[in-house]
């Protein structure tokens, strides 16, 4: 196991606020190779991007608080590493991307200069061979004419063209670990995928790893090596894509694929979104934390937390009929799919 | 405003979301879990707002201290005549006596250099300022929302025209203008009267942007079209639609304005343009009070400087409080 | 941004003129007296001879007149014509007249060519010649245009020229106005910061307490109490130096450079602005703190704090610099409260006294002063917004 | 004449000489040192500092305020002085001696033959000419402006023959004035004045050199105007221009024609108030002060109060003697309520007095009792008899006059002109009002305003202050109570007291002059026109380096006798 590239085992992160202890991130544990893609998928408030944020040391302490787990990357921990190491890691090793390239982007600063800066602090190139390579890199992201939009400011700049321009920063220093956190979301459709596709071509290019973070099971579907659901900040299954696509255990899991409009696996069936609201962090509902929104909640799953278990090689959940054949097959035929 | 949009800067205030994560919004309470904090009182933006205003400890203690100076204020004809003396009157007679006392059982702040309490003079004094402040700001918000609705709703020219002149209201040297104002009345005219029309003539321009702005921001709601679909009239739309969004952001400010309105009253009794003596004003008796300060007497100025400055505090800590409590967003 | 800058000239004409004509309508018509008579302290000046310093300063004339010349006066460029005689560097002969109100449409009426140089000497209202315009004469057949400095008068009260006066009072109101910006940038945007950095901590608690009760501070209390404690409880210690602490050049034997006496009154001045400061610089740098860019610095590897100075910072000043900016036209503009609680003997102080002594002619060259001062900071600042915010810069944000 | 040391012989028995020949009076009591407590043996050389506030004029054709008339009168010498230490009389100056005509109306002066202006050039007879001239006429240019700027002093020659013909413009030259020969300058009175040498002593009438008042003084290689620089014919010359609202320096004359004084030199710095002077006096940087307010007895204890009280001596250095001032009520004699005497004299006798005295001035004015002040020639103790606190008197005035307790008198208006400082004094002659029963409010205006208000009988009750142009009885009798005169606010209508004030002014005898100006006051004071207040005194205080400085009772430093240590 220590010689994955990134491990989170078991990460808590709880934030301590006046209204009472929200918790983010409730163990979170996965592996990601080189060059793989691991998806992370769940709705807003899941605590997927807080999971991200854990990782990379950016959300504020306090009021947050690692209580419990480890992220080891090659083989050290994020968590309990120095700041300064960290930094050296931030942007270097591991780069992240993020949801709005219309906020993500300093707009007092030339975009050329904002690429060229993790350059600047990582590599220690000069600003003149840093702002030469971030021409490069514009134009590795298909930016055209990449040596006159480095003198740009970002307002001067589309919203793809943003999100191009934050991947090229991202790639900067090829990092081994690339975190996009919901990179298309902001963006229109056509976009999105013109995103996607550059990320899997530059991955085929860099040989990043990249965590892909999403609340759309679509998005990771065709990218995706292995896929995280999380639910309330707790995983509720995990696996590789096949698995989770195609013998998922999850009620939530299949809640969300009933929620993709065009999935491929869907047939004229109607759009079937989960019923409710994602609960407060603060105030998790007792038991699975799903259980108010679970067609299928029993009395058991009220009273008991389900624990996470292995169903079968890496694939497991956290649901306590997880395994139980009657239960998937009542999964499936409410869910009008066919396994 | 809705009961979501509370519940959002209700969190903004624990302070969560300051920090720069990418911490997850708080999602909204759902209906079943809102009960906990329902209690029997009603549930009105007032009622709300009083409650907690009730928690903000600062405010509550600004309440209190601007309670003490209204009512002393108010009621000071029936007592502070008989114990701390009239503090208005002189005796030639015995003013050598009496002048520049230390503080004492009999005058808890000491006498001025006329013999007089200056407790008591304070007390006569917050009469001016109260008087100035509440009735300027008055005079201000009536003005500001009269020509912020005119902008806001009719737009073009007159909107440009009215915001024109806010900027040259806002532009030049606001006390030189009061200054320029009171200076170049007649004589006879100078008092709490004319302090009260020049401050309140000046100070409309800041009211009738906010309320422009909230005029602006109400009517781009589909229900002002809605109403407007179905035939109601503007001052319907303005009463029924746009006034009760506007009016928390107009109170919030205008407490705050209160304050900075007995500043600026007593700049310009300061000045000696303002209330004339024999009336008195904080701001007068800091300038008569001036010359002793060499000789070593710094309660004729320490005292009323403090009153101003408590007073000015309170109403800014109420407004503060009064701006958490009623969610009204403000820049500083 | 040239046309910006010339539409907001133009924009300013307006309020330019309906100020002063604000003012002349004041000066003419409220009851009241003028300057003239303090000339005689609180003796009687007979009223022959107040009618004749009266027409001499061109007071009897009707105000429109007295208002269109007044504006000639600040235009650089005078008109004149000669009317041909040959008697012109004569000052006792007076041969060429300055039409009041004139500035360019003139028809000349006489034909003659004006010397191109010497001294040429002129008729003026009372019918006293003097002599103008030695250089920077233009000639053109009998018109003559000539580049004086602006002329804004002579006081009521001494018969000084108001120019003189305000350009006296001018240098002490600039120097109280940039130390106290100094202290307002050092001071406003420093608590600022570490009041956004450190929150909840006690010094944040310190500067928003702080800032509470400064901006409840009447400032001429300050001023006075400040002199109390420097000048009396301290005197010994500051040798008295500080109490009403203005001395200048002429003070043979100040006890400290000339500077040191600009502090206490630079601290008065500064004193709500710095408050306001601090608290715009700490809500910007929250509220900045907050954006997304910021979280993205922190990610590319940026300490805490290359993601402050780099990256915050720029972006919270925005509206911090806007802030001081107007401020600083506001304290240019002359503290009647601070020069009049220390004796600076700024234009606040000179225009408080003209105002409140009815000296007209130093109000209308003061407010003419302000105004201007006022509008080119303003400007001033919105270019230099401009320069901070290249959303602005190059178009792409609309108003 | 400068220094009082200087008591040659030959300025004596001048001084005696002409005085006796104008008015028989006494020969003047020794203006030595011996009065002024001096101790110790003069030194020559350094530098004294001087406040003043910035002066309107330096230039003597129209210094009016005390400020321009304190530099002006160290740069300038007159026809005649007066004597710092006693107001009554006159000692030679710019002119040696001087004859009046039987009937008081030409006077001839015999100029100093040594006098010079500083720039090394004599004075002449024409020079007075040209300085006079220069007053009255109403075209006179200021030479720091370059524009039309008429003289507002030119009343102190409107007896002179041929004012009126100049003032309004009809000829250029003033007719009275005529230089016989070089030093002997002549001047024709248009009616009797027996007092006009004291007028001669004003600082504003000294000679001025033409051509430097028309062309500009070189300073340096450059022209400064000469209302920057003057260039006169005092003790002192300017060191340098006029340095406008910062100071003046002045240095030692050594053209002067007289003594030469001891200081190197005076500087006059500018002070926008005087806290701020005296704040800079006790921290040792200035040498000549005013007290700051509330402060005059902690500087009496400090630094010792002068003999005399207008004398500064090591260690006793407070000047708190009398001025030839007064401050006083006016009572608008056409208003319904005032013109009722009895009404006057009951307001008159129900003012404490003593209390404003104390109270707002520390004790350092006295109450008056007359409306000349003490340092006037035919002042006389007591002589306004209604100028005194009496409530009990007041009241039964008021009672006899049909308003017991003030009844019947409707609530009257206190007029008087804000920001100066007179709010605390109106309000103790509020409550004292109130005392009689008589309500009244404030109506208070800017001074140009409220002298509009005056002028216009706009008014019931108001204030003044009057100071002296020149120590004599008339200037106070004539300008206050003359039924004409613009400085009658009472509007004080009484033909005999006119009568008699013109047959006053032909009186050549001092003795008798002085005797018939009382008897005209005796009469006034009956009518209680105007209710005086309280005599104005110094409130200076100089530095320890200060030796035998005076400043005297019309506020003129004597900067030729001091000196520094």
């Amino acid at each position: 196991m220590g010689d994955h590239l990134l491990e989170v085992t078991g990460l808590k992160m709880y934030f301590y606020t006046r209204d009472g202890v929200v918790k983010a991130v409730d163990g979170v544990s996965f592996v990601l190779d080189k060059g793989e893609t691991l998806g992370v998928v769940g709705e807003s408030g899941s605590g997927k991007s807080v999971t991200a944020l854990t990782m990379m040391r950016l959300t504020p302490m306090p009021p947050g608080k690692v209580e419990a787990g480890d992220a080891k990357f090659k083989g050290r921990s994020l968590i309990t590493m120095k700041e300064d190491e960290i930094r050296k890691i931030r942007g270097n090793e591991i780069a992240m991307i993020f949801q709005d390239p219309m906020t993500s982007l300093n707009p007092v600063y030339r975009i050329g200069r904002q690429i060229a800066e993790p350059l600047v602090i990582h590599k220690g190139m000069s600003k003149k061979d840093a702002l030469l390579r971030a021409v490069e890199l514009l134009r590795l992201v298909g930016i055209p004419n990449p040596e006159q939009r480095v003198k740009d400011y970002p307002h001067q700049f589309s919203g793809g063209m943003r999100q191009r321009a934050m991947i090229a920063m991202a790639l900067a220093c090829d990092p081994d670990v690339l975190i996009a956190d919901e990179p298309t979301t902001a963006l229109d459709v056509t976009i999105q995928a013109q995103i996607i596709e550059l990320m899997q071509e530059l991955q085929k290019r860099t040989g990043s790893a990249i965590i892909m973070i999403t609340h759309d099971l679509g998005v990771v579907a065709d990218m995706a090596d292995r896929i995280l659901v999380m639910y309330a900040g707790r995983p509720v299954e995990y696996g590789t894509t096949d698995e989770i696509f195609y013998k998922p255990m999850h009620p939530y899991t299949w809640g969300l694929m009933d929620s993709i409009p065009t999935h491929s696996l869907v047939e004229k069936s109607a759009l079937n979104p989960i019923k409710g609201q994602p609960p407060s962090l603060i105030d998790v509902p007792s038991g699975c934390a799903f259980h108010p929104r679970c067609p299928y909640a029993q009395q058991r799953c009220t009273d008991e937390i389900p624990e996470y278990r292995i169903v079968e090689g890496t694939h497991g959940t956290a649901c306590h009929f997880a395994g139980d054949p009657g239960f998937v097959r009542r999964l499936v035929e409410n869910a009008g799919v066919k396994a | 405003m809705s009961e979501y949009d509370r519940q959002e800067s209700r969190n903004e205030d624990h302070g969560i979301e300051d920090s720069h994560s990418g911490l997850p919004a708080m999602p909204p309470m759902t209906d079943a879990e809102s009960h906990i904090h329902d209690d029997q009182e009603s549930r009105t933006l007032w009622g709300d707002a009083w409650r907690r205003l009730r928690k903000n400890r600062l405010s509550i203690i600004a309440l209190v201290w601007l309670t003490i100076v209204v009512v002393s204020a108010i009621s000071a004809d029936l007592w502070v005549p008989k114990t701390l003396g009239d503090p208005r009157a002189i005796d030639s007679s015995t003013v050598m006596a009496n002048q520049l006392k230390d503080s004492s059982f009999s005058h808890p702040l000491g006498t001025d250099d006329l013999g007089r309490d200056i407790l008591g003079r304070l007390i006569y004094g917050a009469r001016a300022s109260l008087t100035v402040g509440i009735a300027a700001v008055a005079i201000s918000v009536i003005i500001g929302l009269l020509l912020g609705a005119l902008s806001g709703f009719y737009g073009g020219a007159v909107d440009s025209l009215i915001m024109r002149i806010t900027d040259v209201f806002l532009a030049f040297p606001y006390i030189l203008f009061c200054v320029l104002i009171l200076a170049m009345l007649p004589s006879s005219a100078r008092g709490i009267g004319p302090v009260i029309v020049s401050i309140g003539l000046l100070g409309w321009p800041s009211f009738a942007r906010l309320f422009r702005s909230s005029v602006l921001s109400v009517k781009q709601n589909d229900y002002v079209d809605a109403g407007r679909a179905v035939g109601a009239s503007d001052s319907r739309l303005m009463f029924r639609h746009i006034m009760p969004n506007a009016i928390a952001p107009i109170i919030v400010y205008a407490t705050m304005s209160i304050g900075g309105t007995i500043l600026t009253e007593a700049a310009l009794s300061f000045l000696g343009l303002g209330v004339q003596p024999p009336e008195i004003s904080w701001g007068r008796m800091i300038n008569d009070g001036r010359n002793y300060l060499i000789g070593n007497h710094p309660g004729l100025v320490f005292w009323p400087g403090l009153a101003i400055i408590l007073t000015v505090l309170a109403f800014t800590l109420l407004g503060d409080g009064l701006r958490d409590a009623l969610d009204v967003k403000m820049k500083d | 941004m040239f046309q910006y800058i010339v539409r907001r000239v133009i924009q300013f004409i307006p309020v330019f003129l309906g100020v002063t004509l604000i003012l002349f309508l004041i000066a003419t018509y409220l009851p009241g007296a003028d300057a003239v008579q303090l000339r005689m302290g609180e003796k009687t000046m007979s009223p022959t001879l107040k009618a004749t310093i009266r027409h001499q300063l061109g007071l009897d004339r009707p105000w429109y007149i007295q208002y269109g010349d007044y504006l000639s006066s600040l235009s650089p460029v005078h008109a004149t014509y000669y009317d041909g005689s040959t008697a012109a560097s004569k000052t006792s002969d007076p041969s060429v007249r300055v039409l009041d109100g004139s500035v360019a449409l003139i028809i000349p009426r006489i034909s003659g060519s004006v010397p191109a140089t010497g001294p040429v000497s002129y008729e003026v209202r009372s019918g006293v010649p003097i002599e103008r315009g030695q250089s920077g004469r233009i000639a053109i057949g009998s018109l003559a245009f000539e580049f004086d400095p602006p002329d804004l008068g002579v006081s009521l009260y001494n018969g000084r020229p108001v120019l003189t006066i305000l350009g006296e009072a001018y240098p002490f109101t600039m120097r109280l106005a940039f130390a106290a910006i100094f202290l307002e940038i050092i001071i406003g945007i420093g608590a600022g910061i570490v009041s956004a950095v450190k929150r909840y901590s006690i010094w944040d608690i310190l500067v928003t307490l702080g800032t509470s009760v400064l901006v409840s501070i009447p400032v001429f209390w300050l001023g006075l109490m400040l002199q109390y404690v420097f000048g009396i409880w301290l005197q010994n210690l500051t040798n008295g130096a500080f109490y009403l602490p203005v001395l200048f050049e002429g003070g043979s034997t100040a006890p400290f450079p000339a500077y040191a006496y600009y502090i206490l009154p630079a601290i008065t001045l500064a004193s709500v602005s710095t408050a306001y400061a601090a608290r715009i610089m700490r809500s910007q740098l929250l509220e900045v703190n907050n954006q997304d860019y910021i979280r993205t610095a922190h990610a590319k590897g940026l300490s805490d704090s290359q993601v402050l100075w780099k990256h915050a910072i720029k972006n919270a000043m925005i509206p911090v610099v806007t802030y001081i900016g107007l401020d600083l036209g506001a304290m240019l503009a002359g503290a009647i409260l601070t020069e009049t609680v220390f004796n600076l003997p700024g234009v606040g102080y000179a225009i408080f006294k003209a105002i409140v002594g009815r000296d007209f002619s130093i109000v209308f060259g003061g407010v003419t002063l302000i105004l201007l001062v006022v509008m080119i900071v303003n400007l001033l600042v919105d270019v230099s917004y401009a320069f901070l915010d290249p959303r602005i810069r190059y178009g792409g944000l609309e108003e | 004449m400068r220094n009082r040391f200087r008591t040659a012989v030959v300025v004596m028995a001048a001084c005696v000489l002409v005085l006796g020949v104008l008015s028989g009076c006494a020969p003047a009591k020794t203006t030595t040192g011996t009065g002024t407590g001096a101790t110790g043996t003069p030194k020559a050389g350094g530098t004294m500092s001087f406040y003043i506030g910035e002066p309107a004029y330096i230039d003597p054709y129209n210094t009016q305020e005390s400020e321009g008339t304190e530099v002006e009168q160290a740069l300038f010498d007159s026809l005649t002085r007066i004597d710092p230490l006693d107001a009554t009389k006159l000692i030679p100056a710019a002119a040696d001696s001087w004859t009046a005509n039987a009937d008081a109306t030409v006077f001839t002066f015999k100029l100093n033959k040594n006098g010079k202006f500083a720039d090394g050039t004599p004075v002449t007879a024409k020079d007075f000419v040209y300085a006079w001239t220069r007053i009255v006429d109403q075209t006179t240019v200021n030479t720091l402006t370059k524009k039309a700027d008429p003289s507002i002093i030119s009343y102190h020659l409107s007896n002179v023959k041929g004012y009126d013909n100049l003032f309004a413009g009809k000829t250029k030259t003033l007719d009275g004035v005529k230089a016989v020969d070089d030093y002997t300058f002549e001047v024709t009175l248009s009616k009797p004045f027996a007092d006009f040498p004291f007028v001669c002593a004003h600082p504003a009438l000294a000679p001025v050199p033409q051509a430097l008042v028309e062309g500009g003084v070189d300073f340096n290689g450059t022209k400064v105007a000469f209302g920057d620089m003057p260039v006169g014919n005092g003790p002192f010359m300017m060191s340098e221009p006029w340095s406008h609202n910062q100071y003046i320096k002045v240095k030692a004359n050594s053209n002067y024609y007289g003594t030469k004084p001891y200081l190197a030199g005076v500087d006059f710095k500018i002070y926008k108030d005087t806290e701020a002077a005296y704040t800079d006096f006790v921290a040792g940087n200035l040498d000549f002060s005013p007290i700051g307010a509330g402060q005059i007895k902690a500087a009496e204890a400090k630094y010792g109060t002068s003999d005399n009280g207008y004398t500064v001596n090591p260690g006793k250095q407070t000047v708190l003697g009398a001025e030839d001032a007064t401050y006083y009520m006016i009572f608008n004699t056409t208003d319904p309520v005032f013109k009722n005497p009895a009404v006057r004299k009951a307001v008159s006798l129900g003012i404490n007095r003593q209390a404003i005295c104390d109270v707002v001035f520390e004790g350092t004015r006295d109450p008056a009792d007359n409306i000349l002040p003490p340092g006037i020639a035919g002042y006389e103790k007591g002589a306004w008899a209604d100028a005194k606190y009496d409530l009990a008197g007041a009241q039964k005035v008021l009672t006899d006059a049909g308003f017991p307790g003030g009844k019947g008198i409707p609530a009257i208006k206190l007029s008087f002109n804000s920001g100066a400082g007179h709010e605390k004094i109106m309000e103790l002659v509020q409550s004292d009002l109130a005392k009689l029963g008589i309500k009244a409010t404030f109506d208070s205006a800017e001074f140009p305003v409220y002298l509009k208000q005056l002028d216009a009988g706009k008014f019931q009750i108001g204030r003044l202050g009057w100071i002296a142009d020149y120590p004599i009885a008339e200037n106070f009798l004539y300008s206050l109570f003359q039924s004409k005169s613009g400085d009658n606010k009472s509007k004080y209508v009484n033909p005999a007291v006119d009568a008699a004030l013109d047959a006053a002014g032909k009186i050549v005898d001092t003795n008798a002059r002085i005797a018939a100006y009382q008897a005209i006051n005796k009469t006034i004071q009956a009518d209680n026109p105007v209710t005086p207040l309280m005599f104005y005194k110094h409130t200076r205080v100089g530095s320890a380096r200060l030796h035998n400085f005076t400043w005297d009772a019309m506020g003129l430093g004597d900067f030729a006798t001091v000196w520094v240590e």
